[in-house]
């Protein structure tokens, strides 16, 4: 297992180099001109050539690349160009919001979609299966950030059972923080829960067509013990797969909904970043992100090991 | 040409007993939304909105008071002779970092915020020199008789000087005012956290323990933000959210002093980039599409009123002006066709989401006569500083009725002006009537100067005005019974002195 | 040798509900496409065409949809908004498609550097979140509907890169491949001509995703402000102006939200239906047989001798048969009756087809999704097993019978160690301890003759030989000591050295376990060597039974003696060899009377009528001419 | 025979290399070790043993679709273990092949007509009527009804299938067919039509055969040679009958005394016998010397030494096994 891990943490070096050439290289294309950003309309061309030498705008590509990388390595992803906020802290700061949020979602995803999932595939046709596919065709279907509106409508603004927007970091106090990420993550879940659900059904039905479900039955092993233990662990294989790309996707999704509720997270800052063609925040937003999605394809990966004799090295 | 403020330190003690009374330990908080997203905390790099994240740290050498006129602040007194004006500054006040504030700090903020050259308060000086450790004298560049206007404002806002070399002064504000800026408890785009400045000059004024600025762009956020009691007050728009305070018996719409004129700029006067927006008739035929009373039922939900110029009232105002462009765009398509684009043209527009419904509503009213507006968005907190650049032939902002209206002329109509990205030199009447308005610094001297400008405006339809609202509070009901929230004249911030929390 | 293929079910359809559906969303896309072509005739009004004195006005007769902020007609954008979902759909994908299959194809049938590069990098830009991938494009080309789709198209590429080139390296390795290779054709002939035609049904199927997909992601976007610019009227820009109006005119929301929900939901169903039925895709589930049939009882057996003591089975008069829901049934086995006593190995032969496999999953009540027994009764040590509850009969398995199946790797839980599997169904069954449990498992995989039994316990399936797991299948199998084993195929999947070994491992078991056992198999061979009794099975009816010596010494069905001779080992010398004319009939597609008939060299008009099965002194034979052969074999 | 065989493999090695994840080439897997084997024109070589044994490695290499690491391939006089690229056209027409399985190894989205067309449109100039005429030829020689032909595969029974896979190697009129076990998925009563169609064709078109399969039995009914693979050796080769009836090396004997016998008795007595003879070590494969020895009732303490050569066998053949050479020593003496 250690060695398993440790060839798959070496594995995702070259991925993030890429990542990391791919952001540098697509940012180094947009359109506008950093000195400018920073120097606004008020600077001379003496001070902008100045910002430009101290800044190596004049260097090479690859130099500038090197040199970015050089320090993103050390933690240093530089400075936004659009204010002395550092890219570092900013993300660092804006990351436990989204990483709540997206976890949060993740789980309830995850406890909803496997539980639908397995429901459906226990017993199929039943009406059961029938709520549990219609929810999920549905949910697949619904825009997560009108889905967002629709729940801050009616338990916000009406019930008043949530906060409407804003974000209460954990720290500050859990049960606040449990209040205002729920609608949020629910917003979030829904279309993962739906295709993990889905995902979950079809890997069922799927594996419970296999020889050995037969097998175990034919042993007599009691329906519920050859679902839950026999088909339910050789169903998890493909369901890990999804999982990790759903939390790619939620991870992605949370951007969008972090605009519905105001939550300041790391959406927020791509977008404003992005609009204000902050390069160095864009690249390392981009970096960070992948860093997240990196970890949760590893610990994915581990758990395809664990749940799949077959990967593991002998 | 002289005037002094006699009693000013009088009035601001009473001011300051009236509201605090006894000196306590500051408890409590109070917690602010501002609609624009904090760009810069440096005041001389700033333009624009915004505001309310600077004021809690930094103090003015004026203030305005309930009617406008300048009253002491951090300066007890000026005098103006020709192109000089002598400040005479309080003694006993320290900066936040513990330096003293005296002349030469005084000195060296002015003569920044000149190099710099950001702020239009400044343009008209010069230099300045300290004369002794409590006296400033100004040198002007010309005349400027709103000098201490706008040293009420942003521009006369003081900054430690050693936090000057600081390359991040735009993130860590330091100032002599009664809160400090917490950069810890802060989150970057989120919320400013303030706490009292254990130095501040006038600690009976401190009766609050923590400030919060949010940064709630989203106007429904802000709006569930109040109704949930995140926060105890912010700014609004006239929009849909700020008709639901006005309709929601748990919280209080409170219409501020002065107003904030909507209006159109052609920047591209001479049409360098749209051809047609060289010809006269096409702007006047673009102010005549305009369906001013629908904008303002439907858009600023009744909140504001139809205007055809900068001032809609007071001094500066040209009664004659009224329903200067009546809606008619059957004239404004004539206009069109005689100026030879009956087929109408195309144009690009800044927008950010507060304006983003207006605009769409001015796009239709074009639309109707044929002209199209394409709406760019732009990231909010930037449309003051893309629209002093050449990106768009047009844009769109709001005045706000408070200024002297010599800055119509200096910002909007001189080929300098920052608001005047093309450079388009004003006609020869206009440049003659900006110039007169500068000659004093008397109000009824001035006004005729100021209502002919206003007719010329309207004439050469470069700035169509469109609609006037106030500044517009939404708070909670305890915040409207707090006897110690005071809105600043004219302005978009709470007066941080004397604040206490909400009961 | 054959491939026991486990019955699939046909594919069942059901017309009512499921119709229904993918019919109404046929149709809504078709409406939809309509709107979006003919919006400049039909909307009631100019999408941008404002009224501001009748602004945010709910649904009235003038305005079906009510009004917006801007008093502009909900309807008559909406109508403009399906225009641009149509273009954005098409734009998007058409770019996706086109940058992402030719490079698919491309890297997938070149392989080596070109696709470990090319697949590097779809790896890096898909560990990226999509929105922040379209984002960033959007930040390079500018916000603007085909901006972003252009910049969706780009990232909507990774998938059908994926897909065409998951597919190249599937079907490059598939057999027809092969076979154009060795005619001769060139890379790109097989690429285009033989691949590409198999990629369209999973190409479509990502096509309908591919869409649903974008036309979230363009209202997303729009939503965010970096896709359709306003004024123009796209579904997410109408919902970002809901989101400011939700407090004063909710519904607002409602109808560009349920245009979405309904577009997608419809793309998303064609596309859930287009893979259904290419079937390449996600598995349907098989109607479970929710409601069993009631079981009508045997009719009088008169075939079997009266019970014996040690009878072990007594299967009477099973009829089973496909029962789809609500359409008509298929009978796959017809009126069989047989029996076996301890210490007995009953052979059930017969070619694919002829239901040998479903009478020992029917002893188990196994017999899977849409196939029920219909008639009959198994009575197991006495009990009929088909009146006893679904726990009942869970009890029964594994303890009184128990199954081998033909392919011990994959009747073996690939997740878990197969020592685990057998001390499973030891604690389970026998209540024994862990402890215990593992004791008796490693002196079952001795007892089934694996040396290292304590080390083996500890391997999971796919480490051991199909030999060595079919040792394991059959010690769990033992591991509750049943009076009946079935093995169904149990060594065709084995190399013939392998098969001869697990033969001698089963009758040593039952010499010193004393089980009956009923042995399926389609090879005489094999069952001449482990069988006491044969029962030929043929169409789904018994067509021979007898002692194992008397069969091969004096098959009289014709069928019987067909496969005798066609056994690859009974003719000697050259071709032609010996061979029954035609193939078996499928269910359903039976004769009337004798269902061997038509293949028969002996038939007669007498063989039109249903044959009986007749005999006695445990000889019996369903053939009209069975005397004759009789006497041919006496004389 | 004078003339020279229609395909010569001589020493040939077909090997396996893995790739690990950062580069490195691993150990190379040897299917094939060292086989040499020759197929007259004409003739039928039947080419049998277990799964895992090489016989597929070795239809691959004289398809053309794995390369062989060593060796020597002569086809029709050109050696094609020489070649780095793949077979020029003119030998690619000659050498066809029929697979295994009949469900996968037809195209789906193709029609019969097409399938069975195809060599003749990626050889042949024929006009599409001619390429027609000849489809309709072909369906006529393989038993299958003509109106059949614009059918696709999944309409046809298995036994159909491979025979619409035989017309399509058949098309070009091939001088070798290699048949990788083209009816071990069929139904027994189907098996026989196969390999009578392929016999009749056989004999009728004068083609040779590549026979792959794993039952001895089937393999001797149509072929005039036959060879045995252990583990990547061809421990056995010589006429069928020989080799069939008069087994030379113990694996061969084992084989055919593994198949099970129609007759009951028969299968007693061997049984009797396997029960008396020691259990064999199941520990399969033996690292040096001879791959059989642990499995092998007779094995010497020499087999362990070294692998065997191929001795002559009397009757024809070769076998590798140092039992022949014993056994010629004897008779010699």
């Amino acid at each position: 297992m250690f060695r398993l891990l440790l060839r798959r943490l070496l594995a995702l070096v070259p991925l993030l180099f890429l990542v990391s050439v791919l952001t540098f290289s697509f940012t180094a294309m947009l359109p506008s001109d950093p000195v400018d950003l920073i120097l606004g309309d008020t600077g001379t061309t003496e001070q902008h050539d100045m910002l430009r030498e101290r800044m190596g705008l004049n260097d090479p590509v690859v130099v500038r690349y090197a040199r970015w990388l050089g320090n993103a390595v050390q933690g240093d992803l530089g400075t936004s160009f659009f204010n002395s906020v550092d890219v570092t802290r900013a993300v660092m700061q804006r990351m436990p919001v989204t990483l709540s949020l997206t976890a949060v979602a993740a789980l309830i995803a995850i406890a909803t979609g496997i539980a639908a999932g397995v429901a459906a595939a226990l017993y199929p046709r039943s009406w059961i299966d029938r709520l549990a596919t219609i929810g999920a065709t549905f949910g697949q279907a619904v825009p997560n950030f009108w889905f967002g509106l629709i729940l801050v409508a009616i338990f916000a603004v009406n019930l008043h059972w949530f906060p409407a927007t804003g974000f209460t970091p954990i720290s500050q106090s859990p049960w606040d923080w449990l209040r205002s990420v729920t609608l949020p993550a629910v917003a979030l879940g829904l279309s993962s829960s739906a295709a993990i659900a889905r995902q979950v059904r079809s890997a069922m039905v799927g594996v419970l067509q296999m020889d050995y479900i037969r097998a175990a039955r034919a042993q007599g092993l009691s329906a519920r013990r050859v679902i839950l233990r026999h088909a339910l662990t050789n169903a998890m294989v493909p369901v890990i797969a999804v999982l990790s790309f759903q939390i790619t996707v939620l991870l992605g999704g949370a951007l969008i909904v972090e605009q519905v509720f105001a939550i300041n997270g790391l959406g927020t800052l791509a977008i404003t970043a992005v609009r204000q063609q902050d390069i160095p925040m864009i690249q390392g937003l981009v970096l960070v992100m992948v860093g997240m999605v990196v970890l949760v394809q590893l610990a994915t990966d581990i758990l395809y090991g664990l749940l799949n004799p077959k990967a593991r090295p002998s | 040409m002289k005037k002094t403020i006699a009693g000013s330190v009088l009035l601001a003690l009473a001011m300051g007993l009236a509201a605090g009374g006894a000196m306590a330990e500051p408890t409590g908080q109070f917690r602010f939304a501002d609609q624009v997203r904090l760009v810069t905390m440096d005041p001389q790099r700033h333009s624009g909105g915004g505001i309310p994240y600077l004021r809690p740290v930094y103090e003015s050498l004026f203030e305005l008071d309930d009617e406008g006129l300048p009253v002491p602040m951090l300066a007890t007194g000026y005098t103006v002779e020709g192109d000089t004006v002598t400040l005479t500054l309080r003694e006993g006040v320290t900066f936040s970092n513990g330096e003293p504030f005296n002349a030469a700090a005084v000195v060296a903020n002015i003569n920044r915020g000149v190099e710099i050259g950001v702020l239009e308060g400044l343009l008209s000086v010069a230099s300045a020199e300290a004369i002794d450790d409590t006296t400033v004298r100004i040198t002007m560049r010309e005349a400027d008789p709103s000098i201490i206007m706008a040293l009420a404002g942003t521009a006369g806002m003081m900054i430690a000087p050693a936090a000057m070399d600081d390359p991040a002064l735009d993130r860590n504000p330091v100032g002599t005012g009664p809160f400090v800026y917490n950069a810890e408890e802060s989150r970057e785009g989120e919320v400013r956290v303030y706490t009292p400045n254990p130095t501040y000059w006038e600690p009976e004024e401190q009766d609050l323990a923590r400030f919060e600025v949010w940064e709630i762009p989203d106007d429904t956020a802000r709006l569930n933000a109040l109704r949930t009691g995140q926060i105890d007050a912010g700014i609004w728009l006239s929009n849909p959210q700020a008709a639901m305070i006005d309709r929601s018996p748990d919280l209080q719409l409170i219409r501020n002093s002065g107003g904030l004129n909507y209006h159109v700029i052609i920047s591209d006067r001479a049409g360098s980039v749209v051809p047609a927006f060289a010809d006269r008739r096409v702007r006047q035929a673009m102010a005549y599409a305009i369906n001013r009373e629908a904008f303002n039922q439907a858009i600023l939900f009744g909140l504001g009123e139809a205007t055809w110029q900068a001032y809609p009232t007071g001094p500066w105002s040209n009664p004659d002006l009224s329903e200067r462009y009546p809606y008619d765009p059957e004239r404004a398509r004539e206009l069109l066709a005689e100026a030879g684009y009956a087929d109408g043209f195309t144009f690009d527009m800044p927008s950010i989401p507060i304006y983003q419904s207006r605009l769409e509503a001015l796009a239709g009213f074009f639309a109707d006569v044929g002209i199209t507006m394409n709406i760019v968005p732009v990231e909010p907190g930037t449309l003051a500083r893309r629209s002093r650049t050449t990106d768009f032939p047009a844009t769109n902002l709001v005045w706000n009725t408070v200024g002297d209206p010599k800055y119509l002329g200096l910002r909007y109509l001189n080929a300098d002006g920052a608001y005047n990205p093309f450079q388009g030199a004003p006609s020869e009447d206009m440049a003659a009537l900006v110039a007169q308005g500068l000659q004093s610094v008397d109000t009824a001297e001035r006004s005729p100067a100021y209502r002919q400008m206003a007719a010329q405006i309207a004439d050469e339809a470069f700035l169509i005005f469109v609609a006037n609202t106030p500044i517009l509070f939404g708070v909670s009901n305890a915040t409207a019974e707090n006897p110690t929230v005071h809105y600043r004249y004219g302005q978009d911030t709470i007066d941080m002195r004397g604040l206490a929390p909400n009961q | 040798m054959t491939q026991a293929t486990p019955l699939r079910p046909r594919k069942l359809r059901r017309p009512g509900a499921s119709g229904l559906i993918t019919g109404t969303a046929i149709l809504i896309l078709l409406v939809l496409a309509v709107l979006a072509l003919a919006a400049d005739w039909i909307t009631p009004y100019d999408p941008l065409r404002q009224n501001l004195m009748h602004a945010l006005q709910g649904p009235s007769a003038n305005h079906w949809l009510g009004t917006d902020d801007l008093g502009r007609d909900v309807l008559s954008r909406l109508i403009y908004g399906c225009r641009i979902a149509v273009i954005a759909a098409a734009e998007a994908t058409a770019i996706a498609i086109l940058l992402g299959v030719p490079l698919g194809l491309f890297i997938g049938y070149r392989g080596g550097w070109w696709d470990w590069i090319t697949m590097r990098v779809v790896e890096a830009v898909v560990s990226i979140p999509g929105i922040m991938v379209a984002i960033v494009i959007i930040a390079l080309l500018g916000a603007g509907l085909h901006r972003a789709m252009i910049a969706l198209g780009i990232l909507f590429s990774t998938s059908f890169l994926r897909l065409a080139r998951g597919v190249v390296l599937a079907e490059r390795e598939e057999v027809y491949v092969r076979s154009a290779r060795v005619i001769g054709a060139s890379d790109s002939r097989i690429l285009v001509r033989h691949i590409f035609p198999n990629i369209a049904p999973p190409l479509i199927v990502q096509v309908t995703l591919t869409v649903g997909a974008v036309l979230l992601s363009e209202a997303g976007l729009s939503f965010i402000g970096l896709g359709v610019q306003p004024p123009h009227a796209s579904w997410g820009t109408m919902l970002n102006t809901a989101a400011n109006y939700m407090d004063l005119n909710w519904f607002l929301a409602v109808p560009p939200g349920v245009a979405i929900i309904v577009t997608v939901l419809s793309v998303n169903l064609l596309g859930d239906v287009i893979r259904d039925n290419v079937g390449r895709g996600i598995a349907t589930a098989p109607s479970a047989a929710a409601r069993r049939r009631k079981v009508r009882p045997a009719e009088p057996v008169t075939v079997l001798p009266a019970p014996t003591e040690d009878e072990v089975l007594r299967i009477e008069g099973l009829t089973a048969a496909i029962v789809p829901e609500g359409g008509t049934e298929t009978p796959i086995i017809t009126d069989l009756s047989l029996s076996t006593k301890r210490g007995e190995t009953l052979g059930l032969v017969g070619e694919s087809g002829s239901g040998k496999t479903l009478t020992g999953l029917s002893v188990l009540g196994l017999l899977g999704a849409g196939v029920q027994v219909t008639q009959g009764a198994i009575k197991l040590n006495g009990t009929d097993l088909l009146t006893l509850k679904p726990r009942e009969l869970e009890q029964v398995r594994g303890n009184q019978v128990a199954m081998v199946f033909q392919d011990p790797t994959t009747s073996l839980n690939p997740a878990f160690t197969v020592g685990s599997q057998i001390a499973e169904v030891l604690r389970t069954k026998q209540g024994l301890t862990k402890a215990e449990a593992w004791e008796k498992v490693v002196e079952l995989i001795h007892r089934v003759g694996i040396p290292r039994p304590e080390e083996r316990a500890r391997a999971y399936p796919h480490e051991l030989s199909g030999g060595m797991a079919q040792r394991i299948a059959i010690a769990r199998a033992l591991s509750c000591n049943p009076s009946l084993l079935i093995a169904d195929e149990p060594t065709t999947a084995l190399d013939v050295t392998v098969q001869q070994e697990i033969l001698d491992l089963f009758r040593d078991l039952q010499d010193e376990y004393g089980m009956a056992i009923l042995f399926v198999t389609h090879d005489l061979a094999v069952a001449a060597d482990i069988c006491d009794r044969i029962s030929v099975l043929y169409a789904g009816q018994m067509v021979e039974m007898a002692p194992v010596a008397e069969l091969f010494a004096d098959p009289r069905h014709p069928y019987t003696r067909g496969l005798l001779s066609a056994m690859p080992h009974a003719a000697s010398g050259e071709p032609p060899l010996p061979t029954i004319r035609g193939s078996v009939p499928r269910p359903g597609a039976w004769p009337v009377g004798c269902r061997f008939g038509n293949r028969c060299d002996f038939h007669t008009a007498a063989c039109d009528h249903p044959v009986p099965l007749e005999g006695q002194n445990g000889r019996l034979i369903r053939c009209v001419h069975a005397e004759r052969f009789k006497l041919e074999a006496a004389s | 025979m004078t003339e020279a065989p229609l395909l010569q493999l001589d020493d040939l090695w077909v090997s396996y290399y893995s790739r690990s994840m950062l580069g490195f080439a691993a150990k190379p897997f040897h299917a094939v070790k060292g086989a040499s084997l020759t197929i007259e024109a004409g003739q039928t070589l039947g080419l049998v043993g277990e799964s895992g044994s090489g016989k597929s490695s070795i239809a691959n290499t004289v398809l053309g679709l794995v390369p062989p690491s060593q060796g020597k391939m002569v086809f029709d006089g050109q050696d094609l273990g020489a070649l780095k690229t793949r077979y020029p056209a003119e030998i690619r027409r000659q050498i066809q092949a029929v697979f295994q399985d009949p469900y996968s190894s037809l195209n789906a989205a193709m029609t019969v007509e097409d399938i069975i067309t195809e060599p003749l449109r990626v050889h042949t100039k024929m006009s599409k009527a001619e390429r027609h005429a000849r489809a309709v030829e072909l369906m006529k020689m393989v038993s299958l009804n003509e109106d059949h032909l614009n059918r696709h595969p999944h309409q046809f029974s298995g036994g159909q299938r491979q025979r619409i896979a035989i017309a399509a190697a058949l098309a070009l009129q091939p001088k070798l067919v290699v048949l990788d076990e083209p009816v071990s998925a069929l139904d027994v009563s189907t098996q026989n039509q196969i390999i009578n169609l392929l016999y009749e064709r056989r004999d009728a078109l004068g083609m040779a055969y590549l026979l792959i399969a794993h039952d001895l039995a089937l393999v001797h009914h149509i072929s005039d040679r036959i060879a045995v693979m252990y583990l990547g050796h061809i421990v056995e080769e010589g006429p069928a009958d020989r080799v069939y009836y008069q087994p030379a090396h113990p694996y061969t004997r084992a084989l055919l005394d593994a198949v099970p016998q129609l007759d009951p008795a028969e299968q007693a007595r061997r049984r009797a016998a396997r029960k008396a003879a020691p259990a064999p070590d199941l520990q399969r494969v033996a690292a040096t010397g001879c791959p059989y020895r642990n499995r092998c009732p007779l094995a010497m303490p020499r087999c362990e030494a070294s692998m065997p050569p191929a001795y002559q066998v009397e009757g024809g053949g070769t076998a590798q096994c140092f039992l022949v050479e014993e056994q010629t020593r004897k008779g010699a003496a």
